[in-house]
């Protein structure tokens, strides 16, 4: 799932940015130290092997839903942690530029939740630990499957944390994440026998392009301590500065948010179908930032009274209704008139 | 949408970004900076915001004209990629009920401005996007990149992914085409076939990752991929970003539309 | 024998990009004809091809296979009916052995064990490559992997067959055994080609493209030979009627 | 000039697979010779060219190119000298647009902006695609894609040029074309094809290759013009001298 640009706030937009570019500098200077000249070029064109792999999909057996190969946590096995971060990176850039998928201030968001855990926290702490230099398919099998599911699960959860602290929907945490995390995990699943297939293919087919590969990737054969301890501190200072940042702007949000994850504010018991719940989730939180006041369902009176209700009156909405219409209305004119003088023109 | 019509797309895209128009004609990075700077401005909005927004399509509107980019084709990139924001938007009405009586007499709750709000940000930002893209070749996007501080080693997969993307692509086009011709429905499109097509993908990206890297070593490679220096900000440039900045200030800082909607109030009595 | 007919009426087709890659082609080609589809780099004869089995779908007129007009619903049928071998052996073979490439569309069609290991072995006889069939797709040269993405058509028997430049990385022996292989192959056939004496040698008939229009039409031995039609077309005389 | 040799002596490789590919191979190449190498798919070809400049190293024997005999460690100084085209274009465009990749080379060498441009200009220009320099590789036809890859090629001046099957998917326009600017070329050349008349055009030397043998070398219009020596080899008569 891709993050928009419209459901973020300036903040989050660019901590996240922040966040992904740091680590982008950590993981190139990394790399330039001991890169082997020939990733260069592999790296590129394992990139585009993502976009093409996407581009083949396959019958998931008794659901006639198709799956594709997602990414991440595949070039991190193959590439080790700093090579697959840029490179999913560069995904990511293409992605949001000629699919317009996401858009170019949530790029920051999604590098960070779709290249960062699995690069640089499952696969060094999770995948890598668990296979080692075990070959074996069914352990190649089970670790992919459960990395991946993870990967996505900590992206997801991000998703829905970036939406909250972003203030533009409304959707509780909890009905968000309950929408959010089981679509993950069914496509995790997916994702991870393809991962695993495709390593043991190869392995398989062409054992020695693994072993080249692990050959010449930084990270791949000797993973020292310290190295990963100054990641995990990179990060944390990273989340833990943006988290900090929104405690102080938003106090409530992330008090709420935090006891949300607790698991203090249960979800409230179900009457009929999801309104009712989302109808109480509702009424029992007051949680995004700006949203100060206490909601009052239907009652319009209550409303008009409120205080906290941002400062707009039937009259100047009125106006500025007019306004749009008025200015819309030239642009189209502009529009037209560049266009038809274009036309002219040629 | 077919994998194949998403390819066909960016293919197109790509070949309206070799245009010569004075748009495309402006300093990549100076395009780069102004989107960006668009798109911190039009999030910037608060949630119930929408009156002000309207100013804002001037500049993906003056993107299009002028730079001679067919709308449709970007209307329909646009729908293609909205079900998330939409999604997510849809539940704003659903549990923001409130009233926001906006004209007097017609009741609009909040949930539905600050919905139809997402919808306008969304329109908004990823025309921005697509537009930059279709008025700034992706290369000069990378030039740009590079110039304005990103690490040489990201811009060069970039720049790399990009010239392959179209390639592996259409290799792996055929390689269904040659699939689904021998295999009369859904037999031979399961998962086993299907993994082994992606490895025998990967397996010829890696050789292909090898010759490259030969003919790249054959021409003198030594680690680092050289550029030329390409076109320096000109005035036109500059100008041009003072300009994106003054708008952008003026229309987020002063309630114009609403003004100008107050005198025509007044006009009309 | 009306399903052998191949038939396209004022076929255009338009890549989403833009490209007008084919404007408006009409022929008609009855059983057991055999026809050459000549023309420059970038005419439209792989684009053509790929209507013949439902890859590419007119964006107007209609392409008739048989008795079958082709559309989404009828597509898998007509598969059946037409084999095509494409520019690229590469893209065609992608199963881990030879004789598991072979195998895979007898397989598909739901035959038994024992024919389609016959098929195949007929198949990679027929083009001489019976001693390649345990080796994987990836260590063969070019030439040998051409000849093989033949046979892994061929096994399926297809009642028309269509093939893209298949003998530009054959070794002369090779071209000339595929020539008397497509000179045996009795069902309709047609091949685009930019070697012409190929061309002057299988097929009886010969369409001239260019720029997305048929330009000729008629028997190979009196288009082949109207030089200045050729060059107009980036084309010359076939190298054996060039006098040294 | 001793530096425009190539001389292979006693080279045998072989494949990880256990393929024995080249079985002592000798040959020695002059300054300004130019040389065809044909054989029967499998032959070898490809493989005898890819140790031109140490994309493969023998597995015995020795290659010399100029004064330097190939080693891991001259590698880099005998890729100045050879320039190899091989089959696959794509390959070799490696930039993302035309004018970059030529320039790629150039580059590399040290030289100064004004100087790359003036290169770049002129190997564009010599195989008339000048006006291509803007456009991504990825928007060319296949011929094209030749014509520039040679471009980038021939940009690095390179003192010896090695092709392999350089124009398998040409039109025959563009493939005399491609005829006329090898003939221009005045070093060392080296062209493995299947397309014996270009050999026949371009080459006054030719070198048949069987199974890994040289099995014969001497002038083109001897070696191409017996019958039985080609036919022994799974070649024929250059369509040209095959009277109808
Ligand atoms: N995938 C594609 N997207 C857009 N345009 C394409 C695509 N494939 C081919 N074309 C264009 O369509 C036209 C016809 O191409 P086609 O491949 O059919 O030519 P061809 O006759 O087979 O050429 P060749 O002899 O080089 O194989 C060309 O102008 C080409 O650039
Ligand atoms: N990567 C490889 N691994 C193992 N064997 C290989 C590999 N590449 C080629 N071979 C084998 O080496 C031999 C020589 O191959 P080569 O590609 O040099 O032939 P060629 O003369 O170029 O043929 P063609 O005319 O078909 O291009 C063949 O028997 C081939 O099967
Ligand atoms: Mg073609
Ligand atoms: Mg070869």
């Amino acid at each position: 799932m891709h993050m928009a640009d419209a459901l973020l706030s300036p903040a989050v937009g660019t901590t996240l940015w922040a966040g992904s570019v740091a680590v982008g500098g950590y993981a190139s200077k990394k790399l330039k130290e001991r890169i082997d000249d020939r990733t260069i070029p592999l790296m590129g064109v394992l990139g585009a092997f993502i976009f093409a792999s996407q581009m083949i999909n396959f019958t998931i057996p008794g659901t006639g839903s198709s799956g594709h190969l997602g990414g991440g946590m595949i070039l991190a096995i193959l590439l080790g942690s700093h090579a697959a971060f840029l490179v999913m990176a560069s995904v990511l850039t293409v992605q949001a530029l000629f699919f317009a998928d996401g858009g170019l201030l949530a790029l920051g968001c999604n590098i960070w939740n779709l290249s960062v855990y699995p690069c640089y926290l499952i696969y060094p702490f999770i995948y890598k630990p668990w296979v080692g230099d075990n070959k074996s398919p069914v352990r190649i099998l089970v670790a992919s499957i459960v990395s991946v599911i993870l990967a996505l699960q900590l992206g997801a959860f991000s998703v829905v944390m970036e939406t909250l602290l972003s203030g533009k929907s409304e959707l509780p945490f909890g009905a968000f994440v309950l929408l959010m995390q089981p679509i993950h995990l069914s496509i995790g699943i997916v994702e991870g026998f393809i991962t695993a297939g495709v390593i043991n293919y190869v392995q398989g087919a062409r054992p020695e392009i693994l072993e080249s590969m692990a050959a010449s990737r930084p990270m791949g054969t000797e993973v020292s301590l310290k190295k990963i301890m100054v990641t995990f501190v990179v990060l944390a200072v990273i989340t833990g500065g943006a988290l900090s940042w929104f405690a102080s702007t938003h106090p409530d949000g992330l008090e709420w948010s935090i006891e949300k994850i607790t698991g203090k504010g249960e979800l409230p018991k179900q009457e009929h179908g999801i309104a009712p719940v989302l109808k109480t989730i509702q009424e029992k939180t007051a949680f995004l930032p700006g949203y100060n006041f206490k909601p009052a369902g239907n009652d319009a009176k209550k409303e008009e009274a409120d205080p906290a209700w941002p400062g707009i009156d039937a009259g100047t909405s009125l106006a500025g209704i007019i306004g749009a219409a008025i200015v819309l209305g030239m642009i189209m004119l502009i529009g037209m008139g560049i266009r038809s003088f274009r036309r002219r023109d040629t | 949408m077919t994998f194949d019509e998403q390819y066909f797309d960016i293919g197109r895209l790509d070949r309206l970004s070799y245009r010569e128009t004075c748009v495309h004609r402006l300093d990549p990075r100076a395009k780069v900076i102004a989107v960006m700077l668009f798109l911190l401005t039009v999030i910037s909005f608060p949630k119930y915001e929408i009156v002000a927004l309207a100013p804002f399509f001037l500049f993906p509107v003056l993107l299009l004209t002028v730079g001679e980019i067919p709308v449709r084709f970007i209307i329909k990139k646009i729908i293609v990629v909205s079900p998330f924001a939409i999604f997510i938007g849809i539940f704003n009405p659903l549990l923001d009920a409130r009233t926001f009586a906006v004209i007097p007499g017609f009741v609009v709750s909040a949930g539905w401005v600050s919905f139809f709000s997402i919808l306008l940000k969304f329109t908004l930002t990823i025309s921005a996007a697509l537009l930059l893209i279709a008025t700034t070749s992706f290369p000069g996007v990378c030039h740009a990149l590079r110039r304005l501080g990103f690490p040489a080693l990201f811009v060069s997969q970039l720049l790399f992914l990009y010239r392959y993307l179209f390639v592996l692509m259409e290799e792996a086009m055929r390689i269904i085409r040659a699939r689904d011709m021998r295999s009369f429905g859904s037999r031979g499109t399961g998962r086993k076939v299907f993994v082994r097509i992606i490895g025998i993908l990967f397996l010829r990206t890696v050789d292909r990752a090898e010759r490259i890297y030969y003919a790249m070593l054959s021409r003198g490679f030594q680690g680092d991929i050289p550029s030329l220096k390409r076109s320096r900000m000109a005035l036109t440039d500059l100008a041009f970003l003072s300009m994106m900045i003054a708008y952008l200030s003026i229309f987020r800082f002063f309630p114009v539309t609403e003004g100008i909607g107050r005198v025509a109030q007044e006009l009309l009595g | 024998m009306s399903h052998h007919i191949v038939e396209f009426k004022d076929v255009s087709f338009c890549y989403p990009d833009g490209t007008e890659a084919l404007k408006g082609i009409n022929f008609r080609i009855t059983h057991g004809e055999s026809v050459g589809v000549v023309g420059a780099n970038g005419a439209g004869k792989s684009t053509l091809l790929q209507h013949m089995n439902g890859y590419l779908m007119p964006t107007s007129g209609t392409v008739t296979i048989g008795d079958l007009s082709l559309t989404k619903r009828t597509r898998r049928e007509i598969r059946k009916k037409v084999g095509i071998v494409f520019q690229n052996p590469d893209d065609q073979l992608f199963m881990p052995t030879v004789f598991d490439d072979v195998a895979f569309g007898p397989l598909n069609l739901g035959m038994d064990e024992a024919s389609v290991r016959e098929r195949v072995c007929e198949a990679l006889n027929r083009v001489n490559s019976l001693a390649l069939q345990d080796k994987p797709p990836h260590h063969l040269s070019c030439g040998q992997k051409s000849a093989v993405a033949i046979a892994s058509v061929m096994a399926m028997e297809p009642d028309i067959l269509a093939m893209d430049e298949p003998a530009a990385n054959l070794d002369p022996k090779s071209r000339r055994s595929l020539i008397v292989l497509l000179k045996t192959f009795r069902h309709s056939k047609i091949i685009a080609s930019h070697d012409l004496d190929l061309i002057l040698d299988v097929c009886e008939r010969c369409i001239v493209i260019g720029d997305g229009v048929v330009v000729a039409d008629g028997p190979s031995a009196e288009i082949l030979s109207n030089r200045t039609l050729l060059e107009e077309n980036s084309l010359e005389l076939p190298l054996s009627l060039q006098r040294r």
